[in-house]
């Protein structure tokens, strides 16, 4: 392609109308659910794809801008892809076309009407997302944010006979709604009163010091609302599990990421000149928002309402890393502040394949087993095998161990942190590497979690009577998480050439990038700041452990023997080993339970002793429904009921009102 | 010419439904009539457009981009609303909830109703365009009281006596505005026309029209249902017939707007003060933010759309108190996009009430099963009232918004607060209502729902592409009255 | 000069409609206050035959000669036909107690002074003092529609408000143009009559014509 | 530096510490018994435990899956890298910039899942009860652990091993009292880590009180022998990170043969003293309810953070 031709803009606009034109021949050949699912899906993973490469282009290409033919009268739809843009384009492609993949499987059997739907909002959410990653000014941003919100809503309520769905589907768009309006706020703020509202004109506004924060916090609370930021994640566990499984994955693993790029094209881009005091409210933020969803993750057996946990942590995890960057930068260090926006924006992209691929493995199960609640799952991965494999990777990818790709972007994130002797302030240096531990133990719990995820659901002996034998995925659906598990595996093993590329956006965003010695280093070593000071190779990390294990096994083989005997489990002589014995996903969380008991509100029914039928029940909850979200509620119904008040069906009454209105305003007039 | 046709029809039809009104045809009768007005109204908008504003009669009656814009969206919504009307008179017909004899008066005055809307959109007379204004609530009393259960008198009494006493109010208004002006202008019938006040608008008394002002804006407000004078709103909406609330939310309002926006360009030309402006902007923040507390304890769902109204019109009257080319130009796109989703709502849930069999909420469930199209209309005019983009509502909402950050920032807070509860009690009410599991039953008639497609399409353009054409014609309009 | 003489007849006119106001804000039989009603439309046809005479405003005749047939004659004794034919002549009951009323009223009088003093010094008109008094009668009218329970007195509540207003248009301008005041004219009849079927109505509805039974719909 | 020599020295270190950790075991149990008057069973019986269950036939579980099967090797083979690493004997080796101390950690936490996993393959209360509790240490101990080590690489700007003890060891002695809490808090990891007391008793099998010892119940043969070997590995590469970086005089850097002599001696010295001082701390304490560990841990992780507090404090 020859960039005189075609601008990465145009590419990726078309691509975008693509998907929506998509979209809209599976909502007219919804009679024809065989063409929908088989056609309409593949081609939209297509789109992906190239979307993806469109994406990988403009990040080395210089920003390209356009200008649509639609829009408000004094402003049109303004399009401008640029690194960051062109970064998140990337992910959004890739991640989507793995998920697209496997949703040809997984809605093969959808009724027609239902899938003509899935497959208009599907893809509208799609194009949305790609629109809200080009948009270049307010009007067209906000415009795309909410419709992203809307097709998303519709998708979360396609099984909206379920009163939880309901429910999480109006939880989920209030957020978003209100999180939209403190957006929409901030540009406001932003505009300052002059020209237009094209991200140029915002970018070029000169905000006073308290202004700029003023829209800092706001743009930190509309996007922290959609990203699943504490306190404002509460739709987030309740929205991902009532969703089909590839849009849950497409939530979470996309979905969430457009607030993080719009958190930095916000503060980064058009606020500009930031302060460190922003930073450590991002650091700080992101710490608990890590720790709080680890735990309650940990709390959790309902699969999928667990790995939406998960997506609160690993925002929160995304955030140190930014917050770090923020803290460097307006300190003036920005070599370090673009180690930590390098080190976030990894993990967004981690998190997105990752997460993606857990949500799709999720899918998998339901899809095969029926079954959500992992206290009756058991013993998967014989009749799973692929989808067992695939989700060890992805479980091993999210607890950041090495050297799958979660460890790589921790790890830069760690690094980040140990920049901390440059800072000043000798609070923010102290303060930097306890976030830095904070991270480390949500690190360790997600270990913990996802060892309880995979042993209770795809290990041990299966704790129900299933009607028929789980079926393994099809094709379709094993080719979607093929394509993401592939993806771990490289952005582990081959972090550097990504590294690269992050680079960019962070030259284009902060003039700043990794240090020269740092992006001197060959793709074998992925360095930091210099190789003195840290270093990390997968690739060699992975062949060590592979030689060592292949050698022993030839030499324990070739010195002694390979004889093999099966028998019955041993565990230490008990007879009547049954399935009621193993931990459920319950029991093996209660350690935590019990370790972190203030974090959460637990409700415990223990039975009697003399009870004949003993039933022990106990729920975890959240608190901030009690603290936060119940009293504002109750506010405002106490401020309805006052004002209903006034209309209290006399017309005397009423009477009174427009008579007290004339004369009040008579008085004033004069 | 146009113009006698524009005014013509509706009255010959008012006459002739007057007669005919109980025949078996007189529901296709109605539509047509209001599609000729329809026509009629198009071609005067595209000769105005074409050719620039024109008085007629004696420069009794003037047609300029402003008012031509909202005697285009009045003549379609009621076309539209007409053919809505036709399933579901007939449907309230068979239910035995109306006597031929009422549906005799429904659509004579339905036609009336139009009538008197057109007339005070087009006249160029102050005093006329009170009369207007009077007759249209007098035909509207009639239609909120069709169906003579004790609640729809109750409405319509409230309605009568709140926005006649209010209409009176407007009337003394009126009159003082006549005695600034006849100072300037000399006694007669020139004294009251718009087209000679706004020329002389900086000779005429202050004092006086501030007072005059008062009383317009207190008298015309009632009936725009500015808070605390909106007692009849919503009462009058939820009892009568649900085309009159549709017609009653998407054009009565926007007429009695347009009187007090007329109003106040000429008194701030007076004054040369924004003291209009910011009483408008007091009005519309106290009613924003007094509907959206009130839509969470709604029951009822015609009542809640009703307050919903409110709350729009308290943006509109917020915005046009703003002033300036581009909040009102803001204001205008609102209004249209207003009138289009809130029509298009009353159409579904009148629809929604009728297979339920009843307008109390929690007694709706799951149209999305029982009526897909009921359903989806409902819904996605609920999110575009609820300025969800990409609706045009948001588009306005937007600019409004964006405008009042800029020139009145402290009200934005108390917007954007109030524009949330009502997002949360409206999609709260309406989402059990379209998801879930069914409760209804079959209709009588086929439901006509076109018209709730066409508002909602038109809408959604709105907010993705506005043809350069309309934004012209919007444009000249702030122009004459920013 | 005749003038003074005039403006003195007119002022005593005015006075006279005040102090009618004032009589139908205390009344509390309806009959009464249909009487009291037509009283105050006849003062004001004589008023503005004074206005008319004594300006030579020939349109104010049509004016007065309106004014006659429809608030003296036609409207009273289409309300004296309905009472007898709904049989409500029991004693009106008033929120506040009649005192009190007055209290307000005569607050309310002097705010309306307060308030046309500055308006009628721009008027060229013989008649330029009344504008207060026909302010202070609108406000007096809106007080006793508040102030009233049955559906019959927040009517004549209503079309007093108009007299008062009609009285302004006369004192302050010498009258609307005549196509709005014929226009004014028909709406007051039709609304008229429409209040007429409303009462038959309501008194069908609810076997009584207290507003009390109006109070159903409400936020509470 | 000569790459042949630095992967000479590479795999010399690999293989004489992998063959040595065993040993390392008998001694801290020779010694344990020596303490508790018994008269032990001898600092070469962990080599005799392993060939005999070498020579055994496996016998694996019905149910057991092939990742139970192949975690012996797995872990055999991070901790084998694990030790390839830390600077035991030199500095500057050629694999030891493909992991920086904080990969040190993943490896660790690594081969815990894996291990944890395995254990909940069979299905059996024992597996599960015993990964519940692994993990829970495992969670605790890792923050802790990192913290300890970010106060080492924030003196030395690095949390490359090598860079740390060159710039710990090699230059200058500085006396750092951020170190000294960094080196208890860094202990008691070890402890805890390792399966010993006061955390876990390697040496029983009461099944209210077992950590590791319930993860491995299932194993047998080759497979046991794998994990044991791995386990000895873990103790022997901990005390050696913790060698490195309190007490890092004395390492070689690669290619330095005489230093290398050296640094077999005195290592050789500082194992057996640890060896010692392990086998003494575990026969005075108590083991502890498993409850008690996250007060345990927590204090460690305190230890690490006040000694982080320090360094920006006093040492700057």
């Amino acid at each position: 392609m020859d960039a005189s031709f075609l601008q990465p803009i145009e590419a990726a606009v078309t691509l975008s109308v693509i998907w929506i034109g998509l979209g809209l021949i599976g909502l007219a050949f919804m009679r024809a659910p065989r063409l929908v699912s088989h056609a309409v899906f593949p081609a939209g993973a297509l789109v992906s794809i190239l979307l993806a490469a469109t994406g990988l282009w403009a990040i080395g290409a210089p920003p390209s801008a356009a200008i649509l033919p639609a829009g408000l009268p004094d402003l049109p739809f303004h399009v401008r892809i640029d690194a960051l843009s062109g970064f998140f384009l990337l992910l959004l492609g890739g991640v989507s076309f793995g998920i697209s993949l496997f949703a040809v499987g997984y809605f093969r059997d959808t009724e027609a009407a239902t899938l003509g739907q899935l497959s208009l909002q599907y893809h509208v959410f799609l194009a949305s997302m790609a629109f809200v990653l080009i948009a270049d000014d307010a009007y067209l941003f906000m415009v795309t944010w909410e419709s992203m919100a809307l097709s998303s809503y519709f998708l979360v309520t396609t099984e909206h006979h379920e009163e939880r769905n309901r429910k999480a589907g109006f939880i989920y768009l209030l957020v978003a709604h209100i999180g939209a309006i403190s957006i929409l706020l901030c540009f406001g703020v932003l505009h300052g009163g002059h020209g237009d509202y094209t991200f140029e004109a915002l970018r070029a506004a000169e905000l006073s010091g308290f202004w700029a924060t003023v829209a800092f916090l706001l743009a930190f609370f509309g996007f922290g609302a959609k990203a699943g930021m504490l306190p404002l994640h509460v739709w987030l566990p309740e929205a991902h599990p009532a969703a089909p499984s590839p849009v849950s994955a497409l939530m979470s693993g996309v979905m969430l990421k457009t607030a993080i790029y719009g958190m930095i094209r916000v503060i980064y881009d058009l606020i500009g000149g930031i302060r460190w005091e922003w930073g450590l409210t991002v650091l700080l933020f992101g710490a608990a928002t890590s720790l709080f969803g680890v735990l309650f993750a940990l709390m959790q057996h309902d699969l999928k309402r667990l790995l939406a946990y998960h997506s609160v942590e690993n925002i929160g995890i995304i955030l140190i890393g930014i917050g770090l960057s923020m803290v460097f930068v307006g300190s003036g260090h920005p070599v370090a502040g673009a180690l930590g926006l390098i080190a976030g924006l990894y993990h967004t992209l981690n998190h997105a394949v990752f997460k993606g691929l857990l949500f799709l493995g999720a899918g998998a199960i339901l899809k095969s087993t029926g079954l959500r609640n992992l206290n009756e799952m058991g013993g998967l991965i014989r009749y799973l095998p692929h989808t067992a494999l695939y989700f060890l990777i992805g479980a091993l990818a999210i607890s950041a161990l090495p050297p799958l790709n979660g460890f790589v972007s921790e790890w830069l994130t760690f690094q980040a942190s140990l920049q901390a002797p440059l800072l000043e302030s000798s609070v923010v240096r102290s303060l930097v590497p306890i976030v830095a531990a904070v991270l480390a133990l949500s690190g360790a719990l997600t270990g913990m979690c996802f060892v309880k995820v995979y042993g209770v659901a795809f290990l041990g002996q299966h704790r129900h009577e299933l009607a028929e034998k789980p079926r393994e995925a099809s094709r379709w659906e094993r080719a979607g998480m093929l394509w993401l598990a592939a993806a771990c595996l490289a952005l582990g093993l081959l972090p550097v050439f990504m590294i690269g590329q992050l680079n960019n956006v962070s030259q284009a965003l902060i003039n700043a990038g990794l240090s020269n010695e740092a992006m001197a280093s060959d793709w074998l070593w992925l360095v930091p700041t210099s190789s003195a000071q840290a270093s990390y190779s997968p690739i060699v990390f992975l062949l060590v452990i592979a030689v060592v294990f292949e050698l022993t096994y030839l030499v324990v083989r070739q010195v002694y023997h390979g004889r093999l005997r099966r028998s019955d489990p041993w565990d230490c002589g008990y007879p009547e080993q049954t399935s009621r014995m193993e931990d459920t996903a319950d029991g093996f969380g209660q350690p935590v339970r019990q370790i972190f008991a203030p974090v959460f509100l637990i409700h415990r029914e223990i039975p009697r002793a003399d009870d004949p039928q003993p039933v022990f029940k106990q729920s975890v909850q959240d608190r901030h429904w009690y603290w936060l979200y119940r009293p504002i509620a109750r506010f405002t119904e106490f401020l309805s009921g006052h004002v209903g008040k006034l209309q209290q069906g006399r017309i005397s009454i009423y009477l009174l009102y427009s008579f007290l209105t004339l004369i009040a305003l008579l008085v004033f007039a004069q | 010419m146009e113009l006698l046709l524009v005014l013509g029809v509706p009255f010959a039809g008012g006459i002739v439904l007057g007669f005919w009104g109980h025949r078996e045809f007189a529901p296709e009768l109605n539509s047509g009539m209001s599609l000729l007005t329809f026509l009629a109204a198009a071609v005067l908008t595209v000769h105005i457009i074409a050719g620039g504003p024109i008085l007629v009669w004696h420069e009794n009656f003037f047609v300029d981009s402003f008012n031509v814009f909202l005697v285009a969206l009045t003549a379609f919504v009621a076309f539209t609303t007409s053919l809505f009307s036709r399933p579901y008179m007939r449907i309230e017909l068979n239910h035995g909830k109306l006597s031929p004899n009422r549906l005799r008066l429904y659509h004579s005055m339905y036609q009336m109703f139009t009538f008197t809307m057109l007339l005070a959109l087009l006249t160029n007379n102050v005093g006329i365009l009170w009369v207007a204004m009077e007759a249209a609530t007098l035909t509207t009393v009639l239609l909120v009281s069709l169906y003579r259960t004790p609640a729809s008198l109750e409405a319509a009494w409230k309605y009568f006596i709140l926005c006649g006493v209010g209409l009176a109010q407007a009337l003394f208004g009126t009159i003082l505005l006549y005695f600034a002006a006849e100072k300037v202008l000399g006694a007669g019938g020139s004294a009251l026309l718009w087209t000679h006040l706004y020329e002389v608008k900086d000779q005429l008394e202050p004092t006086v029209l501030g007072l005059a002002f008062v009383f317009l804006l207190v008298g015309y407000g009632t009936k725009v249902g500015l808070a605390p004078l909106h007692n009849w709103l919503p009462d009058a909406h939820a009892e009568g017939p649900t085309p009159i609330s549709a017609v009653l939310s998407g054009l009565l309002l926007n007429v009695a707007l347009y009187a007090v926006v007329r109003s106040k360009v000429l008194v701030e030309g007076a004054l040369g003060t924004h003291f209009a402006g910011h009483l408008m902007m007091g009005f519309g923040l106290l009613s924003v933010v007094v509907a959206a507390f009130l839509l969470s304890r709604q029951k009822d769902v015609k009542r809640l759309f009703a307050y919903s109204s409110i709350e729009h019109m308290g943006l509109m009257t917020f915005a046009f108190g703003m002033g300036g080319a581009l909040a009102t130009f803001a204001a205008m796109l609102h209004m249209t996009v207003h009138s289009l989703t809130k029509s298009a709502i009353f159409f579904t849930v009148g629809h929604a009430a009728q297979k339920s069999g009843t307008q109390i909420m929690d007694n709706i469930r799951g149209l999305i099963d029982s009526n897909p199209t009921i359903g989806w209309g409902l819904m996605l005019g609920s999110l575009a009232i609820l300025g969800m983009p990409p609706f045009g509502v948001f588009a306005s909402e937007f600019m409004i918004l964006t405008v009042a950050m800029h020139q009145q920032p402290w009200a934005t807070p108390f917007l954007l607060a109030a524009l949330g509860v009502a997002f949360a009690a409206i999609f709260g009410k309406v989402q059990p209502m379209v998801f879930g599991t069914a409760t209804a039953k079959r209709l009588p008639h086929p439901p006509a729902l076109i018209p709730v497609f066409v508002h909602l399409a038109i809408v959604l353009l709105l907010g993705l592409y506005i043809p350069p054409y309309l934004a012209e014609w919007y444009r000249q309009a702030a122009q004459l009255i920013g | 000069m005749n003038l003074p003489f005039y403006t003195q007849l007119i002022n005593l006119l005015a006075a006279l409609l005040l102090l009618l106001a004032f009589a139908m804000l205390t009344q509390r039989r309806i009959l009464s206050l249909i009487n009291l009603f037509a009283l105050q439309g006849f003062v004001l046809v004589l008023s503005t035959l004074v206005v008319a005479y004594s300006t030579h405003q020939s349109h104010l005749y049509y004016s007065a000669l309106l004014t006659l047939i429809l608030k003296v004659l036609f409207l009273p004794w289409i309300m004296h036909r309905l009472i007898h034919a709904l049989n409500v002549r029991w004693d009106v009951e008033t929120l506040i107690d009649i005192p009190a009323t007055m209290l307000i009223g005569i607050v309310l009088v002097i705010f309306a002074f307060n308030l046309a003093a500055p308006i009628s010094q721009f008027a060229g008109t013989i008649t330029k003092s009344t504008l207060g008094i026909a302010t202070a009668s609108i406000l007096l009218s809106f007080l006793m529609m508040i102030t009233r329970r049955k559906a019959v007195s927040q009517v004549i509540g209503f079309l007093t408000m108009e007299n008062g207003l009609f009285f302004a248009a006369t004192s302050a301008t010498y009258g609307m143009p005549m196509v709005v005041e014929l226009g004014i004219a028909l709406d007051v009849l039709v609304g008229s009559l429409i209040f007429g079927v409303f009462f038959f109505h309501i008194r069908e509805t609810f076997e009584s014509l207290d507003i009390h039974h109006l109070e159903k719909l409400k936020e509470r | 530096m000569n790459i042949a020599s630095g992967i000479v020295f590479q795999v010399l270190q690999s293989v004489l510490v992998v063959l040595i950790a065993p040993l390392m075991l008998g001694w801290v149990n020779q010694c344990r018994a020596w303490l508790q008057n018994k008269s032990g069973a001898g600092i070469w019986q962990p080599y005799k435990v392993l060939n005999k269950l070498f020579h055994k036939d496996a016998v694996l579980a019905h149910n057991a899956s092939h990742l139970f099967r192949s975690t012996p090797y797995i872990l055999f083979g991070c901790m084998w890298l694990a030790v390839g690493i830390v600077p035991v004997l030199a500095t500057s080796l050629p694999f030891a910039p493909a992991a920086d101390v904080i990969a040190l950690v993943g490896l660790f936490a690594l081969a815990r899942v894996f291990v944890s996993l395995a254990a909940m393959d069979i299905g059996t209360s024992f597996g599960t009860l015993g990964a519940r509790r692994e993990m829970m240490i495992g969670f605790l101990a890792e923050p802790a652990m990192l913290m300890t080590l970010f106060t080492a690489s924030l003196i030395s700007h690095s949390t490359s091993l090598a860079t740390i003890v060159e710039t710990l060891g090699h230059r200058e002695l500085v006396i750092y009292p951020s170190m000294a809490f960094a080196a208890v808090a860094f202990l008691m990891v070890l402890l805890a880590e390792n399966a010993r007391i006061p955390i876990d008793n390697p040496s029983t099998h009461l099944e209210l009180t077992m950590i590791h010892e319930a993860m491995i119940l299932e194993y047998s043969a080759r497979h046991l022998a794998l994990v044991e070997w791995a386990s000895s590995l873990k103790l022997t590469a901990y005390i050696t990170i913790g060698i490195a970086i309190f007490v890092p005089w004395g390492i070689a850097q690669a290619g330095d043969w005489t230093g290398m002599l050296i640094a077999i001696a005195v290592l050789v010295v500082k194992l057996t003293l640890a060896g010692a001082g392990l086998a003494l701390l575990e026969t005075v304490s108590a083991k502890m309810r498993i409850f008690r560990a996250p007060e345990f841990l927590g204090t460690a992780f305190m230890l690490a953070t006040l000694g982080m507090l320090t360094h920006f404090l006093l040492e700057r």
